[in-house]
């Protein structure tokens, strides 16, 4: 087998002489932000060349697809991606989410199935979890799946589906039982084909004049039961184990990255660029987001450190999002007013800053204060769970 | 230092404002509602010509302009209502800049140009302004675009950008470096060839503007303003600016506010209308408060402008106030909506849009407070 | 009659000559705030002169000790006052709760007993509305009241008694029938003698470390039932007509003033003493102030434009307590910033600035952000009653 | 400008903090309940002499004094988590300006005043500082006292203010002028006359402070610290000070936090506890989050401190936020206590007073926010 250190090696070589640079459009900065054709084909021939030349699924295994060598591989090819801030992964729901899955608890049809074509990009996978009038609580899905033969006919609806539209598959959270002890207990996990009559899916315009995400309608949807992921009623926890793939709580996925994460401190290349660090108010504004920026990433070293977190040993975890995304918000909408006349300017102008990205992230940075529990009930678990204030009702 | 509020300016109405605030409340609501809005997104022109002849026929475009040159011989005073009120339903005229240009015109322009151009203003002719450049400078002297004096004319050269209704503009005011001093011109828009103009994308899209190249345009010379009152001239431009755009901050966050209180009084999560939760109500509360105080501090620049001395900072405080008010109402607003917050679909955004757009018109909160601190510290 | 105008030009002489200047301690600037009795006994005195020299009064009738002039004459007396800055009158309570309410409503014998100790300090009244346990809603009130013959006996507690330390009588919020059809119904307003057994006063100590109010127990107190004003029962109609006069919205106040509000915008002073005016991000947070103090006047003048006011008639009423106190709070708060080391000291250091006054102005701000309704109530109200909102449950 | 957080500060502990954090945990408990603080609060001294016994007997004083000067021979990022255990428990002892001493002598000091004084100083010997005038200045060299050379020593005249514990002293630490130059001063805290003193008014109550002057006082030559050292002792002292008051600050958040929280649980308003509301709660969690934000920081500034390059920005940056969680928790903490919280009784507002003072001690928010700007960029 290969050294790691001559795979890195050869990644590096292969990633200096490959990685496309300037496409002549806007390139998204996460999987949850491709809306275009242009750039779902752009990045997923980039995705196909990196699988092709082996940085991909590097360490999934060669008999369906992957390169059969390990995580270290895999890990160091990651790296120099990052090194070489490459465009990001296209077929993140499959690299990440549902091929993990399917390696760890699939049947050998699943494996042969769906893995190859993970890796190449050539089957997109779509997420379907949350629904429009079920909130923030993924156990609340009442999406209906109710098995006919050798068959699941699936009516309901599914919202902020990522790559909803550029799907052939989908990870599918569904009730399949309606009269199970409590709510968690009537759900299951299914790959559900997307190509079949009964389903469609409606693009949703974000706020920032983009698509992104779809709302996935399924009327008397009739799909091969044998996408039922380990029985029926285990689907809660399967989906719980998915998104710890997708955080990296848990190894086996195929490697690459999925979002690009700016440095928020670029702000300071923006107000030298905009002539305005020489100004002492600004300065002392964006001392403000230094500090915080310290503070957030000293909190996650601290958090590793077990006798400085004695005293509340879960808020600083639970804090984490609250304060990141929060963070992201405000210092995207301080950026806006560095860029005087030109802040008029949006994505796709030549002659705003930086492409116009700053108002584009604004804008997005409240997909993360608004999903997966938003600010407001970010800040009730944080008053219930770590400083014992009573709830809110 | 001794500080006296009543000097920073003062409130008070007109018989005509409250008229004119009544004619236009129910105009605009019926000729703008959110459908009529979100419908111009899209279109070249952002607005529709009937609306545009509808307030010529009303006379708001003569407001301001004295009757001798075919107008009605009020003040922007009474401007400012009708423009609340055209903000409060997003309804996207080349209105603001028609009127600075009059009022550009009034105070700089030749008495031949006044005579030629206010009483086809007042009568619906399109104007718009070619000031700003792209260092992206507030200061509306800091510019690079040079008029060359030739033996027929000027020969212009550089660039100007958010030429704002350059498409519908029948008149163009410029402002250009002569002999190392800036000048204002005034002329035909047919003067800027199609090849010169580029359609810009704007963050607010009920708004359109252009980059404009000046390369080879040659200007009459009677498109030249009076020299000596270039400077008062851009001033007030700026000043008039402010007003204007506080205004129609103001009537956007009325509505930015009715539209989020709606859906705090309608949406049930967890069994409970969310409008009860303390979480989404104070902040929302503050909201509103600041609205009232921009409101106040708008008026009072209004009855205030014609008073010299007070009208720079009762002007620079609302747009302080304004900009503020309708940037975190409608924040709050994405935010409070939830998932919906998040699509294009819902209209928070259309408000958010036209804050950061009004920021970069004229001066943003810290550009006025720095105008301020020179007022009243030095 | 003396015409106005020489009573005004008489009253400007008078106080040109007599208003003390250095007293050699700090003057209270609010009636409420009279601490020390080194205060009190001055500011005893100092009311007895103005009342002498018949410039306070002097629109109540002769007959009981006023002055037998208009409320013109006192009108402009008063004006007077506020332009020489003299120390406010001691006893408030008596000049703008129960003497107006006396003449208003009370009886002969009431007229002849209190009126002339009110006037010229001799009898100083205190205020008993609020009680411990019931939170801000004077409704509330559980102190007993029980008529036994021509007495009433009293059983309970007040707390935030205005000058119940220095108080010969009480104007107070009694429940003297517990079965009534509602809260309000069972509340009588009586004149109570603070000097009989049972009564007992405990001072406040204030966060500032003075005193200022006190909490009164009552264990059986035996006080004349003659002190009922009106009827029993109507004891919520009058403590509401107290607090008109109080606030002014009705006429009949002795005259004089209570409370010296500083000028907020006095920070800017500081910041020049301080030698910060000149910086930039001082300048920069001070307009915020200026531009909000600016507002609040504003809001004031345009609650009396009708046609400015259409949309949310309420709207500037009501929310006019929470923008004020949390204005006072906040510029106080932020002019301790401006101090430098000797931000270090307090009240009676002769190195603090301005004798410590902005720290203790900080301070006494919470009695206005959270006495009266708390700001956070402050805005539920505004919410529910300015904005439609659900209630907070 | 590339940006690095990584060389801001990182962080880290060691066994040696471990150790003392949970000595210095149980000790300020025990020995300083509320109930004692109070207690001491109308006191002249402060503090009482059995707990400065008992840190001295610990080793405390000597923590980060080379055991060749009778000291432990650690570093202040040991002294760090006992300072923050005492700012827990409001114990008022002269600790602070002691080790700020012994920190000044260090690296200031000549060979025998540090062979004389430190093994004192580890030993018991209270120490304290005569740096701040009646300007009120941050800035360490912003000073006007100055001392005269005589045949025998040191003519002073001038004043100092703010001289914490002066009565329970036995050494002082002066800057004057000397010849134009600041220069520094260790004597014996007995040749200030009785009446050259005052004691002053603090806004903490936990804290003692003098008010001296210096006219008269003679200082015998052997007092002169050394001269090319005075820089660098003065900047030293200034950033221990904020390290030492940050964490003095970050232990004090914890308590207001504990205690207000304690108030919301069990509270009812309405029938209802009060810490269910929104209102209260969402606050408290933003103040509970500033205060885990500033202890982040606090260590961070402790693991640093040694690194030169590192040690000001990190301190700074500590200092920021720690003084505002405090200041925060605290304001809020009297708001949410309701009318219990305008009393003395309750204790917010001991906690918003200590605030207020560590504002004024080393520098407040917007001092540390300037010198950050002059590090980070230019």
């Amino acid at each position: 087998m290969i050294s790691v250190e001559q795979f890195a090696k050869d990644a590096d070589q292969w990633f200096a002489e490959h990685t496309p640079r300037d496409v002549g459009f806007m390139m998204p900065l996460t999987f949850m932000e491709v809306g275009t054709e242009q750039q779902f084909e752009f990045l997923r021939d980039w995705q196909r060349q990196v699988y092709e030349a082996g940085f991909l699924g590097a360490a999934w295994p060669s008999e369906y697809g992957g390169g059969g060598l390990t995580d270290a591989h895999q890990a160091a090819a990651t790296k120099v991606m990052r090194k070489y801030e490459v465009p990001i992964m296209m077929n993140t729901i499959g690299l990440s989410w549902a091929g993990p899955l399917i390696l760890d608890i699939g049947s050998e049809a699943h494996k042969q199935k769906y893995i190859k074509g993970i890796l190449s990009a050539e089957d997109i996978w779509c997420q379907g979890f949350s629904e429009p009038e079920n909130g923030s609580d993924l156990g609340n899905a009442q999406l209906r799946a109710v098995r006919d033969g050798d068959d699941y006919v699936l009516n309901g609806s599914k919202i902020w589906t990522t790559h909803g539209n550029f799907g052939k598959y989908m990870i599918l959270l569904a009730r399949t039982n309606p009269d199970a002890p409590n709510k968690y207990a009537g759900l299951s996990f299914i790959l559900t084909p997307m190509d079949v009559a009964g389903v469609e899916t409606r693009k949703i315009k974000k706020l920032t004049g983009e698509h992104g995400f779809t709302q996935t309608f399924f009327e008397d949807a009739r799909i091969p039961a044998d996408g039922l992921m380990g029985r029926e009623g285990q689907g809660w926890k399967i989906a719980m184990q998915t998104l710890e793939y997708e955080r990296g709580a848990r190894g086996g996925q195929a490697g690459g990255y999925s979002i690009t994460e700016p440095d928020p401190l670029e702000i300071l290349n923006l107000a030298r660029d905009t002539r305005q660090l020489n100004d002492p108010v600004v300065q002392d504004d964006l001392l403000d987001y230094i500090i915080d920026a310290q503070a957030v990433n000293l909190n996650q070293q601290r958090a590793k450190i077990g006798p400085l977190m004695r005293d509340n040993p879960a808020g600083l975890p639970l804090m984490d999002k609250l304060v990141k995304t929060e963070f992201a918000r405000e210092i995207n909408q301080y950026a806006l007013t560095l860029q005087g006349t030109r802040g008029a300017y949006y994505v796709d102008e030549p002659n705003a800053f930086d492409k116009g990205l700053w108002h584009r992230s604004y804008l997005n940075a409240f997909s993360a204060t608004i999903g997966g529990g938003t600010s407001q009930i970010q800040r009730n678990i944080i008053a219930e769970h770590v400083l014992g204030l009573p709830k809110s009702y | 230092m001794s500080f006296n509020p009543q000097a920073l300016g003062r409130l008070g109405i007109t018989e005509e404002q409250v008229e004119l605030m009544d004619v236009a409340e129910n105009f605009c609501r019926d000729k703008s509602d959110i459908a009529t809005v979100r419908a111009q997104l899209e279109g070249v022109r952002g607005f529709r010509q009937d609306d545009w002849t509808a307030i010529a026929d009303l006379g708001w475009l003569g407001i301001a302009i004295p009757e001798d040159f075919g107008g009605v011989g009020l003040t922007l005073a009474e401007v400012v209502p009708v423009v609340e009120q055209m903000g409060r339903r997003m309804m996207s005229l080349p209105f603001l800049s028609t009127t600075l240009v009059a009022q550009a015109l009034l105070t700089g322009g030749t008495e031949s140009q006044k005579a030629v151009y206010l009483p086809k203003i007042a009568s619906g002719m399109v104007a718009t302004l070619a000031l700003s450049e792209l260092n992206g400078a507030y200061d509306l002297n800091d510019i690079t675009a040079t008029a060359e004096k030739t033996s027929d004319g000027f020969k212009l050269s550089g660039q100007k950008i958010l030429v704002q209704n350059l498409d519908a503009a029948e008149l163009v005011l410029l402002s250009a470096k002569l002999d190392g001093k800036t000048s204002l011109f005034v002329f035909d828009a047919n003067l800027i060839a199609a090849s010169a103009r580029r359609r810009e994308k704007l963050i607010d899209e009920t708004k359109r503007s252009y980059e404009v190249s000046l390369a080879g345009i040659v200007l009459p010379a009677t498109c030249l303003m009076d020299a000596d009152k270039t400077i008062v001239t851009l001033a007030h431009i700026d000043l008039c600016g402010n007003l204007l755009g506080s205004a129609e901050l103001v009537g956007a966050t009325q509505t930015c506010l009715d539209y989020t209180l709606e859906y705090l009084r309608t949406r049930k999560q967890f069994g409970k209308l969310i409008g009860a939760y303390q979480a989404l109500k104070h902040p929302i509360v503050d909201a509103y408060i600041g609205y009232e105080k921009a409101r106040s501090l708008l008026y009072a620049a209004a009855h205030s402008f014609d008073e010299q001395g007070k009208r720079e900072v009762a002007t620079r405080m609302a747009k302080v106030a304004a900009g503020r008010a309708l940037s975190f109402a409608a924040d709050r607003s994405i935010q409070f909506h939830g998932g919906f917050g998040f699509t294009y679909d819902c209209d928070a955004q259309l408000y958010r849009r036209r804050a950061i757009f009004h920021d970069s018109q004229y001066g943003d909160t810290r550009w006025q407070k720095k105008q301020l601190a020179r007022l009243l510290f030095n």
